[in-house]
């Protein structure tokens, strides 16, 4: 066991899966060198396996995917670096119409087994453009998935486990959660599952579902509440395609559900999430589906009372659970 | 420029010309299909196959990657695929190595000959063609990458991301404009400022040449020198190599809506395999009656594909949902 | 009043507001000349409005979004078509990091009044890459409206007011639908909300929403039910951002409700609205929240026998509707 | 080139050096101002003042667009910005003229002077530069449109689309590259393959020019070649502008961890700012006593702007839900 922070146990993920795999590669903006990513994630792999499996890339997110879709056919589990979240917009195209569909239409003779990684998240006053959750976007794509852990452990486990993956998968990783959260993990060569929910603690009066860094507002409500409310805790992992029986058993346990998410309410991937509650479990249901979300707003401001305003605060979680539970 | 300048053998010209002829009549089968109702989709190269047949030619199928547009078929059979695979594909039958039926006809795509599966949405081929390249530079290997496109499709943005990739890393990838004068019904003129599209080289470093894909010596000796340099690890090039489109764009298209009734009139005279025709027996390597012994010929292999082809299963409605996730077949 | 067919209407309101407005312009990949569009929307326009206001782009989506929003910055009303709605994804980027965000980023110094119009929707084999409904990627993006027509009176009149609103507007038209569906229209120049669903028919046991090629269907089922169960339906027009209040009214109504869509099933505009309901409405709810949709597979394949086996039909509409009354 | 070599005269280049010697002071509080913790980021353009108060001295503020991406404070305010305006961005005001303090600092923009706001994410700008373009050609306006982006940006697709496109129409823009060695971390050898980036404007059928930032007469006639062309209905510009990044790429950053002390050291010696003020005095246009004056004269204007930017009010919570769609205000 030892401690790590969220980006260094990402960091060691890559380092172990670049060990094991020779055609494990990886690039992007500022990737590579001695500067290893703008957040660091990549730090001192360049140095340690060349120049020639860790790079810079030139500035374009299209190229970037494509890149790494090619490589993939080749049988390379490539990881591309999109800056930010919200940068991975221009490689949209790509990754739709390429990566995501390349096994599905050729009936698995062609493959992009390739990781796509992307900082997303706000809080950090990076105003519009560095605080995005873009992962709705790619929910419903058939052929890919998208997934973020929410826990130091899982940022190590889920990430290996992405890189061994033979589908595309697009990695979130909240970027605040990368310095603030710290734990011991285990040394071994452990993998976590990129396709199931965790359950990470059990309770029978309320639901709460969440990831990212509102999955760690969620868990210190359910501290602060421990001794009057016993809350069933998920982390939702994958994002699409969603790990449905995890999310009506969980319902279906309390009866009352609570999703978390500090993007905008409308179109978030919790609406998908509810939408699987209110076609399988709503009998099972003794208050409605909540979504506690960002405001439908276009993003993140980047002055201060204007961002606070935007953002879902801690007390805003606890709150809600509480009106959960006294419903 | 005369066949011979080519330097390859007569017995290797015609080979040549029996790949040309056979796409062309391959298509011609094709349309037929379309017009009785067997296919509901045809997007053909007639005007392109001797450019295409002359790339092809430059590089070595099996070992080399390929990564095709639509309009590709005399190429795509030069790297492996005969008329039995492109007609399954025009079928969308299951056995259709391109997409096992997946995808619209000529889409064309091949595993057993390193030919990467193409998707409607242009240009997406060329990044792609980054990443084999890059592989095949990173793993040592000798094998290059040749990538084709329209030249309506270089106005997309990644044509610019990929050259510009190519560039920095002098990726063995060898990039083909074919210019057949139009996007769809919208014009060179329309499509960009400049007069050559192989003039966009020098802005990414790259080897640059500008050719007449009706003639198949220059063709062929241009592609070598691309070949040549993408072996001898000197980078990508950029060919841009002008041909017809003889068809509508597709079969959902008519092309006498645009274009005018002498124009197509006079590009039909400059038929590219007209042309090779009429330099085979000038130059000696054929006679005519010999062309009409190929063209027979041809004609029976095409038909008995046609049969063979129309005999292969559908793939069945239980296919749907294969093949989306890894073990999910 | 004339007979028109939905892609006529279409027509009709382009040619209406651009004689009402010198500063319409609409451009796009075929879309001048002579050919007017490769399903013949804009046919006629070029020569009667002339190249300057009419014309053809070169083949890049990114550009085609960034020239309107461009010339919306300078008040130009512009109309942007994308060739078929798949191959709006390489413009991704441009419409959400400027045309969706132009207003608020600028608290309304600029804005981007545009329309950008994508034909979406299977059925027509034509495969993975021209049948798709991307409609869902938008979803979720506040400062952008995403609507759709699903009737011949609509399209003519939605397009009109889409034309005329100040806010970037994501136009889809069912391309199915183009020449299928047609009806006597009003020749007179009348506009119809794009932020307003609905209700086609009112009825008492089961509420049925859906868009599009499934409007018809559930039209269809309607008219052949109409002796048996008695069906609210609901055209829901604005795909983002809903209209939530017509939502829940219609949802309360009956207690019963049948979202139907073509697209995959998991992250599908439908799940919005389910959400919507399984929050606002839940204790009205007779059953749970159906949601009939295409299969969780990347894109409506070629072969004819997997196309139908992709889509929805008639026959399964009827039947969810029929299993839904009797719940 | 001399100063003088512009044909400017003495007062308007005095003026000029004020634009360039203001905008190096601006910059240099909004470094104080985060470092305190009054803002929390800064994004800035020491070493390229002097290129952009020659670029744009070349156009008619006011009546030309001007699309500038984050590094073009200088430049900015020629076109009309002034100090405060700029650091009630930064502070994250109300009365922000950029974004009402909705956007990061340096993202400039201004409806009152023609000032196209600017999103953080790159190269966006262009394809919009082209847009506003066209509506001048088409409004019959005289107007013309500048937009700048790093030599790093111009690796993305809207680049290539933008430039083609205006290719295609001769659109009345001026693109002009700010080539300051470095994206972020990564030096222009990693981001093309080329020497000049300026030779990418033949394969686009424009204008194209390179030339040394730091050269405050070069670089003025250079645009006013490319402001000529774009007035008299000739097409666009590609104008590759080299300069330096004095400080690290923003306040997230420190160059020293990837560029060697050495080359620091180097690129300051040859700070543009420098060599136009000894230029000025060489010409004999400025005594240096006046240079100290100006200094002087410039560090009073800023501190009482940053007085009153300061003074102004923040944002309120409430504005969250405004200017989402039209007539919410
Ligand atoms: C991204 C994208 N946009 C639009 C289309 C529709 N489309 C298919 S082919 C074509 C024209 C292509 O022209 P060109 O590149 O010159 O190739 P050609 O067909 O002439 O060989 C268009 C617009 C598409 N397939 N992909
Ligand atoms: C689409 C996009 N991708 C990535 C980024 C992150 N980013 C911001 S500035 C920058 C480097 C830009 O380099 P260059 O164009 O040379 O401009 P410079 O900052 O050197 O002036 C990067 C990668 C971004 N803003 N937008
Ligand atoms: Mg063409
Ligand atoms: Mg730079």
């Amino acid at each position: 066991m030892s401690e790590k922070t969220y980006l260094e146990a990402l960091n060691l993920a890559i380092d172990e899966e670049m060990q094991r795999d020779p055609g494990v590669m990886i690039f992007g903006e500022d990737v590579g060198g001695v500067k290893g990513g703008v957040f660091g994630v990549t730090k001192g792999l360049a140095e340690k396996f060349g120049d020639e499996r860790v790079f810079n890339t030139p500035l374009g997110e299209s190229e970037i995917a494509g890149l790494a879709t090619g490589l993939g056919l080749m049988g390379h589990h490539a990881i591309a670096e999109f800056q930010f979240a919200d940068y991975i917009l221009p490689a949209i195209n790509q990754i739709l119409s390429e990566a995501t569909k390349m096994r599905y239409r050729t009936a698995g003779d062609w493959t992009a087994p390739i990781v796509m990684r992307a900082p997303y998240g706000g809080g950090v006053r990076g105003g519009f453009y560095h605080s995005q959750s873009t992962e709705k976007i790619f929910a419903g794509q058939p052929g890919l998935r998208v997934v973020t852990p929410s826990t130091v452990y899982d940022a190590k486990g889920m990430l290996k486990t992405a890189i061994r993956s033979e589908d595309p998968v697009l990695f979130y990783e909240h970027k605040k959660l990368y310095r603030s959260i710290k734990a011991d993990i285990s040394d071994a060569d452990y993998t976590v599952p990129i396709d199931k929910a965790n359950i990470l603690q059990s309770g029978d009066d309320v639901t709460v579902i969440a990831y990212g860094m509102m999955l760690q507002y969620v868990l210190k409500a359910t501290e602060e509440l421990k001794d009057d409310i016993s809350i069933e805790v998920v982390d939702l992992r994958s994002l699409y395609p969603l790990d449905k029986a995890t999310i009506i058993e969980a319902t279906k346990k309390t009866g009352k559900v609570l999703l978390v998410t500090e993007d905008p309410k409308e179109g978030s991937i919790m609406n998908n999430v509810s939408a699987v509650i209110a076609e399988n479990a709503l009998f099972d249901l003794d208050a409605p589906v909540q979504i506690l979300a960002g405001p439908d707003s276009p993003s993140m401001p980047y002055a201060k009372d204007l961002e606070d305003a935007f953002l879902v605060n801690p007390e805003q979680v606890k709150a809600a659970i509480k009106d959960l539970a006294e419903f | 420029m005369k066949l011979k300048e080519s330097r390859l053998s007569n017995e290797e010209l015609i080979d040549a010309y029996k790949m040309v002829k056979e796409a062309r009549m391959l298509d011609e089968r094709l349309w037929q299909l379309n017009r009785i109702g067997k296919s509901t989709f045809n997007i053909s190269g007639q005007g392109a196959e001797v450019g295409q047949v002359a790339m092809a030619l430059a590089f070595e199928p099996k070992k080399d990657y390929f990564l095709p547009y639509y309009r590709d078929m005399a190429a795509v059979m030069v790297w492996g695929m005969n008329s039995k695979d492109i007609l399954m594909g025009s079928l969308g039958k299951e056995d259709d190595p391109s997409s096992h039926g997946r995808q619209m006809p000529n889409h064309y795509g091949d595993k057993r000959y390193n030919i990467v599966s193409f998707s409607s949405t242009v240009t997406t081929q060329l990044p792609l063609a980054t990443g084999v390249g890059l592989a095949m530079q990173v793993d040592k290997k000798d094998s290059i990458v040749l990538t084709a496109t329209g030249e309506g499709s270089t106005a997309q943005g990644d044509f610019h991301e990929a050259l510009n990739f190519a560039g920095v890393k002098k990726l063995p990838v060898v990039f083909v404009v074919e210019n057949n004068g139009y996007a769809i019904s919208t014009p060179n003129n329309e499509e960009f400022g400049v007069k050559k599209l192989s003039d966009r080289a020098p802005g990414y470093g790259i080897f640059g040449k500008h050719i007449d894909g009706h003639d198949f010596a220059e063709t062929y000796l241009a592609f070598k020198e691309a070949v040549q340099h993408a072996r001898n690890g000197e980078g990508a090039s950029l060919i841009e190599m002008v041909v017809d489109r003889l068809t509508a764009h597709s079969s959902d298209d008519d092309q006498r809506v645009y274009r005018s009734e002498k124009e197509i009139a006079e590009m039909k005279k400059h038929d590219c395999v007209d042309i090779m025709e009429k330099q085979l027996v000038d130059e000696k390597i054929l006679k005519e009656s010999e062309l009409e012994d190929i063209k027979n010929e041809l004609a029976n292999k095409i038909n008995q594909a046609t049969e063979d082809a129309e005999a292969m299963p559908n793939p069945t409605s239980d296919q749907l949902m294969t093949h989306i996730y890894e073990g999910g077949e």
